[in-house]
């Protein structure tokens, strides 16, 4: 938006939000919106606790599982539908299916399969991540342009050959992005495992705050999550753009 | 090994006497490692997958249905409800023919007793719906969400306190009922004979202790550092909840005579099938582990 | 989101032309009709659910005729088609806010930059937060109802379909924007006649993604808030051990989310958009 | 030989002829720092076209949609009719480069959506839009969409749809650069039969230098960035000869070189 | 006056010339149900530019790449050198009309590609590389990516490609299409300088009658679909004359009006 001719950059409404939450808060309108101000306070606060950081140890450790589990398993079969057609056809109809599919639904299965601790919640994470990355693979190495697999052909190159020096690499943009999604999801993953999974990680801190009515540390939980989500959205679409070619495949 | 126990709820205030007991347990050699787990039911479905030794609840329903041989071994606490009304709407029992009422979850005690009653006074409800959390239900009948529900002592002292004459605490006669237990794989019970019995030991000797001064609670916490982060308000709790609690705590760990009752209460309130003459103790019970403790510390 | 066949097949090594064999008819006649991959799909899934649950690999997983003649059970007592009567009603109503809502404000941040500047960050992050730990909150200012269910769906529908229907209208073909204004159209005349129509398949898509997110979100509200509806068949079957009855809620559930979208899908391929229609 | 009347651009004829339908006096655009026209002076006048040519990226197309009215002049004006226009207006048409078709309109509404907007009764632009339809030689595609359609019949929609409204200039943005090469030859044709035809003014824009003398009564050469006119060229090309003879005329083949001769430094 | 050496398709002169580096002989192409070529018997001699023109889907881009190894006939056989063939080899280097370069490699890499497939070493390969960089005129663009090029810039990466390896025939599908009118003139006279120099086999693809008469020493005329040899003209220019003189020679003017002659009828 421009504002007397100069550009203000966008997420400066963000700023404005947290003020208007911040009046609201300091009118005590509701015992939910407290301000933002004490929000910040108790967040500060919270980062010191062992509870806090335990909570974040366990929640980062399924994350990272999760997710890790997600991208090797993700990748190849996105890869593999894309290159073989058998393949694509058995297990297209599933993955099409579970990467819009409530997910939610799933988890109190999973939770007697997998147990009430930490597994359950990486397979949660890995369940919400999976999917689009192998869609996003698939696209990826079905896009590889025909030309440039005709061209490494024509010169002579293996099958081996160019299915690694072509074809993966031309995918690596939509792996990538398939990733990023995957990140994001996995985090509402990771959040949706724990608080309906069993009372560990952030799952107990929310409960445990919001049956103490403490609202501040909710939020200051909540914002700390939405911070993190938000963070690691942008630190792989820099990534991303760090792959010199990006730009030139978009 | 670790004894696994797999509690069906957050740590909070009403339960600073059982972590206590798990902290002398501990201090006698056993190896507690407790779960905090979202419900109880996730509780016992830990203790059937193996995944926990001992589970914390009533799984009456469960222990009829799944495979696994499953036994309670002591009684905890007994139901400890109140059946509440919203005064504008309602009065008494009788007013709650054709109407709707909450209760926590299907089969639970809260459900249990509320149907029980309906029985007992002749009327029944047009629907019931699952309202998990004492506190919640609480909340929702201030609210004005809830006309009819079941509350726990806490609840209800929320209630006398801020919205005094506005509820009324119905009758609910003599129930007597288990509300938490602890239970375990049989398998378990019998390999590990000696560590269930300390734990049973250390329960009731704290059990014991509380009931004879419920301020020792708060000093319990002190001592064995137990819910540090706890607010002042939750602290400021203790004292009364002990003090309301304490007279109805099972000082023998319920036995063969709490079986009976709750095999009677469970059946009249649908969750068991089949009539409570049918039903024997040994299914569900296994009694062992509290005798010999019994035998050693006597009873109350 | 289609299942589209693999279009580049043939990018490495030379099909070969020779006549065709058994096997290479078979082949042609799969490549022709994806119902033969879906039941070949769904019956490689089914039977491998059969073993795992025949060896079995838990205590608590059925095998699938198990879940089958649960779910017959279920539907024939009718405590199934209640649960959905039930279910639906928080999904519908949060769905049909948040496309009300959620498109116009869409639309509105598409044409207007203040109502960008002001709406699109917030909505941003929302779309990338784990909406799911807010939660909890509603219960405190919505108790436990439908109203509260409602504002759960909502919660987990509107950003998305904001986002995509804000999307949609700022990647109108600018040259249909200024074939319409070459011909004097009135800015109304270019929302109705072109913005809306070029956005359609982006916002149509949007919706489908936030009917998506309400289906997680009815979910989440019935096994958080309180257990009705399907929330209630899968606690309740938990609760007692009815592990096949608890799969076959599940599975339904699954089930009806799928079908709806793609239901959606074939809807907007089919209806609105002429050039995808397939002769 | 080559009748190469190369006025200078500035060189303003504005006040003698009074027939110019258009024209463009002192013109600059800046789009934020980039200088994309500087001081633009030009006339188009009734019944003939004429062509912008000029490099890649030398404001072309900006100065054809400045002329539309659908970008704004950092400074100067245009007049149309003798009146300065800031905005689109009946009296002028764009075709567009990628043909600008609702998908989801068939060929019928498409053609007609210029009088849909103008509250023409369905009924009147139905009639309009198949004389045009007829015109084009699209008789027989009223009903078909945009998708079911060759390139070159999608440009022919397009062209369609800017005459149905019957302004008095229509404003080409490179027409038939997405039509292949045989085909296009034969569009050159068409143009040069709707000219005569149509006694519009037409401002046409292209890449190919021999498009734009086949069919130009006037050709502009654009310098590269900031657009400026360089050159102007009325190749008084005999246009009653066969298409093949106009392409051996002399005259013909030495303004091509010429322009080329021109163009050529600002090629890689 | 025009020296339009009419050679009906099947006037098989295959024994008699035995320069004949690429030899098509019978060539059928079926895809499933669609019949694209049909019963193709052609010659291409060392040292000559051969053009395929014919209307859009006649087969020519098919034609090509059977003769590069890439698409298998339905039937008939390709000869090169003598040899049949069925894959890509060594002897033959394609040039794809979308340049077929790796967005993730440099120049450099991408016009080393064919020789790292080759396995040869980095130096040579590197050294090599650059010698055909400074042929087409892209010195100091060595360590760019191909996003960071123009059109032009990148088919002539594909262009050194191609040449990179040594191949004794090159293949060229459209290979100026991507590239603007302007400069596509310059990259014509390029390609002449190219054929003059390198004593290779090129046979080329366009759609551009100029373009095919101006380049070509024979111009192959396919039928629409199914694609059948319809003409073949030799159209016999003298290259030594400069290239505005070449484009108003008589005998170049008629040979484009021949083949426009001929290819109008398939025009929509
Ligand atoms: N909306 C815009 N914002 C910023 N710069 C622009 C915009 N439109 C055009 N330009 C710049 O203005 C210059 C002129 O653009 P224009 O499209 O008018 O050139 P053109 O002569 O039509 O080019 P082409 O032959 O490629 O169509 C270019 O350098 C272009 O990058
Ligand atoms: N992989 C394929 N599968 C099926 N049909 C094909 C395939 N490739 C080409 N065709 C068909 O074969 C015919 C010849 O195609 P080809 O691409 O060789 O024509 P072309 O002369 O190069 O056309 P253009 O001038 O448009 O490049 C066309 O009708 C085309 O639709
Ligand atoms: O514990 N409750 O029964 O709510
Ligand atoms: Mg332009
Ligand atoms: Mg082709």
């Amino acid at each position: 938006m421009t504002l007397f001719g100069r550009r203000i950059p966008m997420m400066t409404s963000l700023i404005f939000w947290l003020l208007v939450w911040e009046i609201v808060g300091r009118l005590e309108v509701m015992f939910l919106i407290p301000p933002i101000t004490s929000i910040v306070a108790a967040g500060l606060n919270l980062v010191q606790t062992a509870s806090w950081q335990s909570a974040s140890l366990i929640t980062l450790r399924a994350f990272i599982y999760g997710m890790a589990l997600a991208i090797v398993v993700g990748v190849p079969l996105g890869v593999l539908m894309g290159r073989v057609r058998v393949i694509d056809n058995i297990f297209g109809l599933w993955v099409n299916m579970f990467v819009s599919a409530p997910l939610s639904a799933l988890v109190p299965i999973l939770m007697i399969l997998f147990g009430m601790g930490e597994t359950t919640v990486v397979v949660t994470v890995f369940l919400f991540a999976v999917w689009i990355i192998v869609l996003d693979a698939r696209a990826g190495v079905m896009q590889a342009p025909t030309s440039l697999i005709e061209m490494g052909r024509s010169y002579g190159a293996s099958r081996w050959t160019i299915f690694t020096k072509i074809i993966l690499l031309s995918a690596l943009p939509e792996i990538l992005a398939g990733i990023r999604i995957g990140l994001i999801r996995g985090v509402k993953g990771v959040v949706i495992g724990q608080i309906l999974v069993s009372i560990i990680g952030y799952g107990e801190l929310f409960e445990l705050y919001s049956r103490s009515f403490d609202m501040e540390r909710f939020w200051a939980l909540t914002m700390l999550l939405f911070a993190a989500a938000m963070l690691l959205s942008a630190g792989v679409e820099h990534f991303e753009k760090r792959i010199e070619y990006y730009a030139g495949v978009r | 090994d670790p004894m696994r126990v797999a509690f069906g709820d957050i740590a909070t205030v009403e339960s600073l006497h059982l972590l206590a007991a798990f902290e002398r347990a501990r201090e006698k050699g056993v190896d507690v490692q407790v779960t905090f787990l979202k419900s109880e039911d996730i509780a016992a479905q830990a203790v059937v997958s193996g995944q926990a030794d001992i589970g914390v609840g009533a799984p009456y329903a469960l222990l009829q249905k799944v495979k696994a041989p499953i036994r309670i071994f002591m009684q905890l606490s007994k139901l400890q409800f109140y059946p509440v009304v919203n005064t504008e709407f309602y009065k008494n029992w009788k007013d709650l023919d054709g109407q709707e009422i909450a209760v926590h979850s299907r089969g639970s005690g809260t459900e249990a007793i509320m149907q029980l009653m309906a029985e007992k006074n002749g009327i029944s409800y047009s629907s019931i719906s699952y309202v998990p959390g004492a506190e919640v239900r609480t909340g929702a009948l201030l609210q004005g969400n809830v006309k009819a529900t079941i509350v726990d002592s806490s609840g209800k002292r929320v209630l006398e306190d801020k919205a005094p004459g506005k509820f009324a605490f119905l009758p609910m006669g003599d129930v007597s009922a288990t509300d938490e237990a602890l239970f375990a794989n049989t398998d378990y019970l019998s390999a590990n004979a000696k560590d269930v019995e300390i734990l049973v030991e250390a329960i009731l000797t704290t059990w014991r202790e509380v009931a004879a001064d419920p301020k020792s609670v708060t000093a319990l916490k002190e001592k064995y550092k137990l819910l540090p982060d706890a607010t002042p308000e939750m602290v400021a709790d203790i004292e009364p909840y002990f003090a309301e609690s304490a007279p109805n705590m099972p000082l023998n760990g319920g036995g063969g005579a709490a079986a009976k009752d709750d095999l009677e209460f469970y059946t009249v309130s649908g969750a068991l099938e089949g009539d409570a003459k049918d039903l024997k103790v040994e299914d569900f019970w296994d009694l062992s582990a509290l005798n010999n403790v019994l035998s050693r510390i006597g009873t109350k | 989101m289609s299942v589209s066949p693999a279009k580049l097949r043939d990018g490495i090594g030379a099909p070969k032309e020779v006549p065709p064999t058994v096997l290479e008819k078979i082949q042609s006649f799969a490549d022709e009709r994806r119902s033969f991959w879906i039941v070949v799909s769904l019956t490689l899934l089914f039977a491998s659910w059969e073993m795992a649950g025949r060896i079995p690999i838990s205590f608590a997983f059925p095998t699938f005729l198990e879940t089958l003649s649960a779910f017959g059970e279920m539907v024939a007592d009718g405590s199934m088609h209640k649960a959905y009567l039930i279910t639906l009603q928080p999904l519908v109503m949060g769905v049909l806010v948040s496309a009300l809502v959620g498109i116009g404000l869409g639309v509105a941040m598409g044409l207007s930059d203040k109502a960008e500047w002001l709406l699109a960050p917030v909505f941003i992050v929302l779309q990338a937060a784990p909406m799911a730990a807010l939660v909890p909150l509603v219960t405190f200012v919505y108790g436990i109802g439908l109203t509260a269910k409602t504002l759960a769906v909502i919660m987990l529908a509107l950003p998305v379909i904001v986002l995509n229907s804000y999307k949609a209208v700022r990647h109108v073909n600018p040259s249909l924007v200024d074939m319409c204004r070459s011909f004097q159209g009135s800015r109304v005349q270019q929302i109705f006649k072109i913005i809306i129509p070029d956005a359609s398949p982006v916002l149509f898509a949007g919706l489908r993604l936030g009917i998506a997110a309400g289906f997680i979100g009815v979910m989440l509200a019935e096994l958080l808030i309180t257990p009705t509806g399907i929330g209630d068949l899968i606690t309740y079957h938990r609760s007692v051990a009815n592990y096949a009855h608890m799969y076959a809620a599940v599975a339904s559930i699954i089930a009806v989310s799928t079908l709806t979208l793609a239901g959606l899908q074939y809807v907007e391929t089919h209806l609105l958009r002429p050039e995808k229609r397939r002769k | 030989m080559a009748n190469s009347a190369l006025a200078r651009s500035g060189s303003v004829k504005a006040a003698s002829s009074n027939d110019a339908v258009v024209q463009v006096r002192d013109v600059c655009k800046n789009y934020g720092d980039i200088e994309a026209l500087r001081g633009i002076n030009l006339e188009f006048e009734r019944g003939n076209l004429t062509t912008l040519l000029g490099p890649s990226g030398c404001g072309k197309t900006t100065l054809l949609k400045i002329i539309a009215g659908l970008v704004p002049a950092t400074s100067g004006e245009i007049r149309v009719n003798g009146r300065a226009v800031t905005a689109p207006g009946p009296e002028r048409a764009f075709v567009f480069q990628d043909f600008a078709l609702m998908p989801w309109a068939t060929v019928l509404r498409n053609i007609g959506f210029g009088l849909e907007l103008k509250g023409v009764t369905a009924a009147e632009r139905d009639r309009t839009a198949r004389r045009y339809i007829e015109q084009v030689g699209l008789a027989g595609f009223e009903q078909k969409y945009p998708h079911e359609l060759s390139g070159g019949m999608r440009q022919r929609v397009g062209i369609a749809r800017a005459f149905a409204v019957n302004a008095d200039v229509l404003l080409l943005d490179e027409p038939f650069s997405a039509v292949d090469e045989q085909n296009r030859r034969k569009f050159q044709e068409d143009l040069l039969r709707l000219v005569e035809l149509e006694k519009k003014t037409f401002i046409f824009v292209t890449h190919s230098i021999e498009e734009a003398v086949y069919v130009s009564d006037r050709i502009v050469l654009l310098s590269p960035r900031p657009g400026r006119v360089s050159q102007i060229i009325d190749p008084m090309i005999d246009r009653t000869a066969s298409p093949d003879d106009i392409r051996r005329d002399a005259v013909y083949l030495d303004v091509v070189e010429e322009i080329w001769q021109g163009l050529r430094q600002y090629a890689e």
